[in-house]
């Protein structure tokens, strides 16, 4: 058909999460360029839309008006949790496909069957550091989280992994979003003199500054030990975190130090593209594999785009991902993955988490229970 | 004698609603002036043009030989204009001695000789300007404008609020001021004799022109003139009894308290 | 304990730092300048670019973030504030939220939506020991360096003619013109003096905050809480107040880590309640 | 440049034509819908913010702790199965009442900074509560579930959005014309006169601060219907919808539209949005850069917004 | 409000920090007085009226009217019981209209201040009232201008206007005639004292031609305390009152006669 596929991309292009829609916009450009500009032989035509941050009614009327008014017959993006449920009731609505490409509260693929996910769940990634730090020895740890739903879903997941696994909780802290100076929290931490720290923060500026504090007060000779995340050092800003970054342990399901072929080639194209400045974050990547994800989807129905065939084509479906292999559970939509566990090293006068540890096709933790 | 001040047909007003019509006078060097004429002839207004803050539409307003044009207020009154505002506006979060300083440029006047000039405000110092009464607001007002050292005062109602006592004082000094010093006033007023009294020159103005100008001795002697143009009662003094001639020796600076 | 209390103030030295610039042109000159935290954002870019691409010295970089907002600030007074100093304040809101946006867009632009990078210097870095207890070298820094704003600002504006001046022509610009100040080139020089200052502020934040294209909207509550609760206009208040907040806001999370959020402004709103004018008012209002 | 000058009767024809256009839209732009209703809907919101801010000179930044109220309720009741629409309403307008009664004992007092902080505090305080009550309100993943009924039983919300323009047409303009109402009344004229002197007002006996105290409660339950129809209409709660964003959002857009002057709210809605929109789909990363622009362009060209602008172009002609 | 009552301050004073601005105060104002108030600048005269009026808590001392004690009562409340006042210093409505100003007046009196529902316009009385008032005040020309571009001397006018409107039991004015010429503030007092014979006016005034020409009573406040009061004929007798507040003005007045 010459009609192009049309795809609604709804995600934060302006304010202080920009760097979302950046991200997404190089993975899926990158895509489109290996492949011709085309998906599953269409013309693809990408149709940009900002919410500017968590903006549940903009990204509900920005849906509609891309398949009412523009016609999309996939919406994707969602980089922010309540974005992607608002988006969920119109994809049910309007029977459209909706790709998740960020959204990590877990509930969002129950919340619509029309929308299947390829990013993570906050609890995806937290679970396996709770059990790498008990099998490095570690028994009692303390926790600290944002104040929001992702920081709480984090600390649920690993006190409930943790404590599965015979490992104690010495202390926990919420620390609100808008929380300029540490010093407070970490200073509390020291005195309570735990034997290590799991930390879940959002990517941004939170993370250098906890570290910062933690590094001023000198935790890591006081003999505590630090385990966070990989939002906490994501590729994005892990050169401006700097050197206090250096030694920590994360867990993740992508670093751009990955060690595979594929994304090798993937990093290399990547830089070609966008020079050295930009490198590719987990948001790139899932953007890259969701484009992929559509183009398998579409070759499965042949090119029908009808809502139901593109969801049952995704159902199941496996593929190579540049973070290693990927699946879409048949029954939840959700993504299945490697988690790894990195340290934060310099390589190449260059920061990176390179990774040393992995947990293989691990579920979302959080569905698994019911 | 040479010219001080001059309007030359002067449109003037704010916005786009006119308030002078043409109004033209020329005021001789050391000479003062009273302006006349009942509420809203454009009193206020002319003084508020001579300190740049209406809108001139046409005519010309001379000081000292120069053009005055569109010279932002402050340079007027670095030309020597001293102006004294109807509703008094001094500053209200300044002490009386910061309104008094704040506007200091060297000269004959300094803090000392307006304290001096109304011993009042030198027992109210350390008050801010909106915790002063009404008259004390008036007394800051004149003080301050003589602070800014002028060559010619602008007195929009300056016996407003006062104490007979004051104006009386007031009215002298402002005289013996021009007289003595050199330093010549414009004086709008309600009470024409009083007026008249402390000036040499007088204006009426009736909707924004000059309907009469001549010497103020001349108009105050003529009453059937006086009332015409401001009313009734008009020429009746304000200060009747003028026997107090006598008094004049007395030291103004014990009186104005 | 001393700890804690050293935490607070040193965070406490850094709002008053960025904020007291606020306190004069928004206390003082009565203009509704939300696009305070613009020319903090512009001292912090400065101060960080000559640092990293350029290699300059710390401190000279601050005087420069100081020197580059001020000179900012002076070109858009020039340009656009000079025209809303007599006009409704929630003109002056829609100006400064403007002025905002632009500077949110171009330092994305410019700088991408990521933080600056930004390494301490060395000697700065670490802790070092003072009567006893082990405190940060920076944020003892930062307590040196707002103790010397606030004693220069003390000095220009509580004993000179200036600070007066400034009071009367906000009090009355028509009859400050007409008394013989020159209005227009005193506001333009406390404007950008409030500008310098807010650079400085910002580049100091570097060590502490993070900045990005965000940072003006992000901290603005801040900003204002310190100039509020302190009493806009005086350069004290703000300051009593930025340390009483910081110190609150450190002792608050540290003994009482649940209350989180909500204590800064619980605390700000029985502060204002007890003082609505502030800690230290403005004299002379009604 | 010459003012135009319209009598009494012509002002109503323009304001009747201006209610048309709106209706028109529903036919005009038949996929603009959506966003048709919600540049309604935060117009009625900064309609609200006017009375406290415009009209009682309540200097407010917090008012989406009314906005995010009436949101919230509207969708717990339709979240615990009670969907039905005008009820919904109701109850967030008094609930928002209520609140703002309340609030406004802390807020009447004090001076315009004064006022400006508290309503911050208060406001984020809420936003902060609704983060910690996330097994009600969902925290920042939104409150999800809400099943809002037909309206009048009839009307289902389509994917089209033309119920929910319809609906968010009529309640507005219903409400609408009870805030004219107010500005017109007796108690319009107080808040006009407590905005010039406060001093004289309680010279000549008026109780001031329960004047403003009416104002300030009336003017939350005001805004609380506009989240409420937010609510509805999107059928889910961000907690976007209480935090201080929002807040400073409608003030900008009221601000923009003109403050005291009744339709300032709704044309500062439609301008801002619209524009926002546009320049938003011209480029989605820098249309922040163009909205600056607009707004300082704004200020420059006329002060007092959009209906002080019109204000100096068009006169009213004076009674004589 | 009808019923005449009398104002009766005891022992009444205010001070700022140390200074006394007004002590140990008794002034007794009887139903259907015209009593002027004079004193030097700053004797705490318009202080005497905040107090009076609720703009001041004093420090010291009680006020009462009729069986109200009024010390501690708010402005607004004693607005309500019939305290009306003009201020030293214009204190208008800028954004309004001279009609408008005097509606509000009107229906605040009225108490309508409260009502929403109901378009003012509505209120017809409440129009045919104000528009009466600003005729007899001769500012039913400008009954549409706004406030603000009104000249001084039409302001003072409109400061009695609304001071009037609500239709007080006792009238507090501080310097009504201020600003106004000569002639017209004569007229203006003839006005104000053609009011009800029921309404007890006490006036400040510094115009000694209108304080001997309308006042009954005279009382003379020096230094925050009553120097002495009495017929104007007395007053202008005194030598400490020539001394220290009248001057020469005194002598015309000296023995004058009044009605
Ligand atoms: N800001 C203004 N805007 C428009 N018109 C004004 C303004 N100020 C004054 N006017 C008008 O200008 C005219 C002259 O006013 P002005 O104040 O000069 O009179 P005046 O002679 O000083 O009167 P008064 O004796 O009452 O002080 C009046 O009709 C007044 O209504
Ligand atoms: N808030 C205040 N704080 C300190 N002093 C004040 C305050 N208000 C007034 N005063 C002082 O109290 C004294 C009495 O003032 P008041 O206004 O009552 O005088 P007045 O008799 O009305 O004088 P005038 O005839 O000049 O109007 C004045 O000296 C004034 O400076
Ligand atoms: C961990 C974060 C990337 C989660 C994301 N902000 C969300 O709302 O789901
Ligand atoms: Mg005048
Ligand atoms: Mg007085």
């Amino acid at each position: 058909a010459d009609e192009p596929l049309r795809i609604g991309l709804i995600a934060t292009y302006s304010g202080p999460y920009a760097d979302y829609g950046r991200q997404f916009d190089a993975g899926i450009a990158l895509y489109l360029k290996e492949h011709g500009g085309k998906i599953a032989g269409r013309k693809v035509e990408i149709i940009k839309k900002d919410t500017g941050g968590p903006a549940p009614d903009a990204a509900k009327r920005i849906a509609q008006e891309l398949i009412v008014r523009d016609k999309a017959s996939i919406l994707t993006g969602l980089d922010f949790s309540p974005n992607a449920y608002a988006v969920g009731a119109i994809a049910t609505q309007a029977k459209t496909p909706a790709i998740v490409m960020n959204a990590a509260s877990s509930a969002i693929t129950t919340s619509s069957p029309y929308v299947a996910r390829l990013s993570f769940t906050v609890q995806q990634v937290t679970e396996p550091m709770a059990k790498y730090m008990l099998k490095q020895g570690v028994k009692e740890a303390y926790t600290v989280v944002a104040d929001y739903a992702p920081g709480v879903d984090a600390e649920t997941a690993f006190k409930k992994a943790f404590a599965a696994g015979g490992g104690k909780i010495a202390g926990e802290l919420r620390t609100p979003m808008n929380n300029p100076d540490f010093s407070a929290y970490v200073q509390r931490i020291k005195d309570a003199k735990p034997q290590a720290v799991f930390f879940f923060f959002p990517s941004g500026v939170m993370p250098p500054a906890f570290l910062k504090v933690w590094k001023e007060r000198g935790m890591e000779e006081a003999g505590i030990k630090l385990f966070a995340t990989g939002e906490a050092t994501d590729d994005s800003y892990l050169d401006a975190t700097g050197d206090v970054a250096l030694g920590l342990l994360t867990s993740h399901h992508y670093s751009y130090a990955h060690n595979s072929p594929k994304n090798q080639k993937f990093v290399k194209d990547f830089a070609a593209e966008f020079g050295g400045k930009l490198r590719p974050s987990y948001f790139a990547v899932t953007a890259y594999d969701a484009m992929e994800a559509i183009e398998l989807a579409l070759a499965k129905t042949k090119g029908d785009i009808a809502g139901d065939k593109v969801m049952e084509a995704l159902r199941g479906m496996k593929f190579e991902s540049p973070r290693g292999p990927v699946e879409i559970d048949p029954a939840t939509r959700d993504i299945v993955q490697t988690v790894y566990i990195r340290r934060t090293e310099r390589v190449k006068g260059e920061l990176v988490n390179v990774e040393f540890d992995q947990f293989e096709r691990v579920k979302d933790p959080a569905k698994e229970g019911k | 004698m040479s010219e001080m001040l001059a309007f030359d047909q002067v449109v003037a007003g704010y916005g786009s609603a006119v308030v002078l019509h043409g109004l033209s006078f020329s005021l001789a060097q050391g000479q003062s002036l009273a302006v006349l004429g009942r509420n809203g002839v454009g009193k206020t207004t002319l003084l508020e043009t001579l300190m740049g803050n209406t809108r001139v539409m046409r005519g010309a307003v001379r000081w000292c030989g120069e053009d005055l044009g569109r010279w932002p207020s402050y340079r007027r009154v670095r030309a020597g204009l001293g102006w004294v505002p109807q509703e008094r506006e001094v500053f209200p979060s300044l002490t009386v001695e910061e309104n008094l300083t704040v506007v200091a440029r060297p000269g004959p006047w300094h803090l000392r000789r307006v304290y001096e000039f109304f011993p009042r405000l030198r027992e109210r110092r350390g008050n801010y300007g909106n915790q002063l009464s009404g008259g004390e607001q008036q007394m800051l007002s004149i003080g301050r404008a003589l602070m800014t050292n002028p060559k010619l005062l602008l007195l929009d109602e300056p016996m407003e609020g006062l104490a007979p006592i004051i104006v009386e004082e007031l009215a002298r000094s402002i005289r013996r001021l021009c007289e003595s010093e050199g330093l010549p006033s414009i004086v709008v007023e309600q009470h024409p004799v009083l007026a008249l009294e402390m000036t040499h020159q007088a204006i009426v103005l009736e909707r924004g022109t000059v309907v009469h100008a001549g010497s103020s001795a001349a108009l105050a002697g003529n009453a059937r003139l006086l009332e015409g143009f401001l009313g009734v009662g008009a020429a009746e003094a304000h200060i009747h009894n003028n026997t107090g001639a006598s008094n004049d020796s007395n030291d103004l600076d014990d009186r104005l308290a | 304990m001393e700890i804690v209390i050293f935490d607070g103030v040193a965070y406490g030295m850094l709002l008053f730092l960025i904020g007291v610039g606020l306190s004069i042109t928004m206390g003082l000159m009565n203009f509704v300048n939300l696009a305070h935290g613009t020319f903090a954002m512009v001292g912090g870019y400065a101060a960080s670019v000559l640092m990293s691409r350029f290699g300059m010295g710390f401190l000279p970089s601050l005087a420069t973030a100081f020197v580059t907002a001020a000179l900012v600030g002076a070109v858009l007074e020039l340009v656009l504030y000079r025209r809303l100093y007599r006009a409704h304040p929630l003109d002056q809101v829609l100006l400064s939220i403007g002025i905002v946006f632009v500077s949110v867009a171009t330092f994305t632009y410019f700088f991408g939506p990521t933080m600056q990078a930004f390494e301490l210097p060395a000697v700065l870095d670490g802790r070092v020991s003072l009567l006893g207890v082990e405190v940060g070298r920076y944020r003892l820094f930062l307590i040196l360096c707002g103790t010397l704003v606030l004693a220069t600002l003390l000095l220009v504006l509580g004993r000179t003619r200036y600070g007066a001046m400034v009071r009367a022509a906000v009090d009355n610009q028509r009859v400050a013109g007409g008394t013989g100040i020159h209005v227009q080139r005193l506001f333009f020089l406390t404007f950008s003096l409030g500008c310098g200052l807010a650079g400085l502020g910002g580049a100091l934040s570097l060590g502490m905050l993070g900045l990005e294209p965000s940072f003006p909207l992000k901290y603005l509550v801040y900003f204002l809480i310190v100039v509020c609760v302190g009493g806009a206009g005086t350069i004290t208040g703000p300051f009593i107040a930025a340390l009483l907040v910081g110190v609150v806001d450190v002792a608050g999370k540290y003994y009482l880590p649940q209350a989180g959020a909500f204590l800064i402004y619980v605390v700000m709103i029985v502060m204002l309640l007890l003082r609505p004018n502030g800690i230290i008012p403005r004299k002379g209002l009604a | 440049m010459r003012a135009i000058s319209l009598s009494a009767g012509q002002l109503r024809i323009a304001e009747i034509a201006f209610w048309l256009v709106l209706a028109a839209s529903f036919f005009l732009l038949p996929d603009k819908l959506t966003l048709m209703s919600q540049i309604l809907i935060f117009g009625l919101f900064a309609v609200a913010l006017d009375l406290a801010l415009g009209y009682a000179g309540i200097l407010t930044v917090g008012h989406a702790a009314f906005f995010g109220a009436g949101a919230y309720t509207a969708g717990l009741l339709a979240k615990h199965g009670w969907g039905e629409p005008f009820s919904g309403l109701l109850l967030a307008l008094l609930v928002c009442v209520a609140l703002g009664y309340m609030l406004s004992y802390l807020v009447v007092r004090g001076a315009d900074l004064t006022r400006l902080m508290i309503t911050i505090g208060v406001c984020v305080l809420l936003a902060e509560l609704a983060n910690r009550l996330s097994s009600i309100t969902g925290g920042t993943d939104g409150l999800q579930g809400m099943v809002v009924s037909p309206v009048l039983g009839l009307f289902e919300f389509d994917l089209f959005g033309r119920t929910a323009f319809v609906y968010a047409y009529g309640v507005v303009l219903a409400v609408f014309v009870v805030v004219r109402l107010v500005t017109r009344s007796p108690f319009g004229l107080a808040l006009r006169g407590i905005h010039d002197s406060r001093k004289r007002m309680l010279a000549i006996g008026s109780p001031v601060e329960s004047r403003l105290r009416l104002a300030y409660a009336l003017s939350a339950g005001v805004a609380g219907i506009a989240g409420a129809l937010l609510a509805q209409t999107t059928q889910f709660v961000g907690i976007e919808s209480i935090g201080f964003n929002r807040s400073a959002e409608v003030l900008i857009i009221l601000v923009l539209g003109g403050t005291g002057r009744l339709y300032g709210g709704l044309a500062g809605a439609i301008v801002y949005m619209l524009v926002h929109d546009w320049f938003a789909d011209l480029n989605p990363q820098y249309w922040m850069f163009w909205l600056g622009i607009f707004l300082i362009a704004v200020v420059m060209l006329g002060r007092g917004g959009i209906m002080g602008a019109l204000s100096r172009l068009v006169k009213t002609r004076r009674p004589s | 409000m009808s019923g005449a009552t009398t104002l009766r301050t005891r022992a009444l004073g205010i001070s700022f920090g140390a200074f006394r601005a007004v002590s140990d105060v008794n002034l007794v104002l009887e139903p259907g007085a015209r009593q002027a108030l004079i004193g030097p600048n700053g004797a705490g005269k318009t202080t005497l009226i905040n107090l009076l009026t609720g703009v001041f808590r004093p420090t010291a001392g009680s006020i009462h009217m009729g069986e109200h004690e009024l010390t501690t009562l708010s402005a607004d409340k004693r607005a309500r019981l019939g305290l009306a006042r003009t201020f030293q210093i214009n204190t208008l409505f800028p954004s309004l209209t001279p009609l408008l100003s005097v509606v509000l007046a009107i229906s605040e009196r009225d108490g309508l201040g409260a009502v929403w529902w109901r378009p003012l316009a509505r209120h017809k009385a409440v129009y045919d009232e104000a528009h009466a008032l600003l005729g007899r005040l001769k500012l039913d020309a400008l009954a549409h201008v706004p406030v603000a571009e009104l000249a001084y001397g039409k302001q003072r006018l409109l400061e009695i206007a609304i001071a009037m409107a609500a239709r007080p039991r006792i009238l507090l004015l501080d310097e009504p005639a201020a600003g106004v010429p000569q002639d017209e503030s004569g007229e203006l007092f003839e006005a104000i004292a053609e009011l009800p014979q029921d309404i007890s006016i006490l006036f400040i005034e510094h115009d000694m031609d209108l304080v001997f020409r309308f006042s009954r009573r005279i009382s003379v406040l020096v230094a925050g305390q009553i120097l002495i009061e009495g017929t104007p004929a007395e007053i202008g007798a005194d030598a400490r009152v020539r001394e220290v507040y009248l001057g020469q003005a005194g002598a015309a007045h000296r023995g004058v006669a009044h009605v």
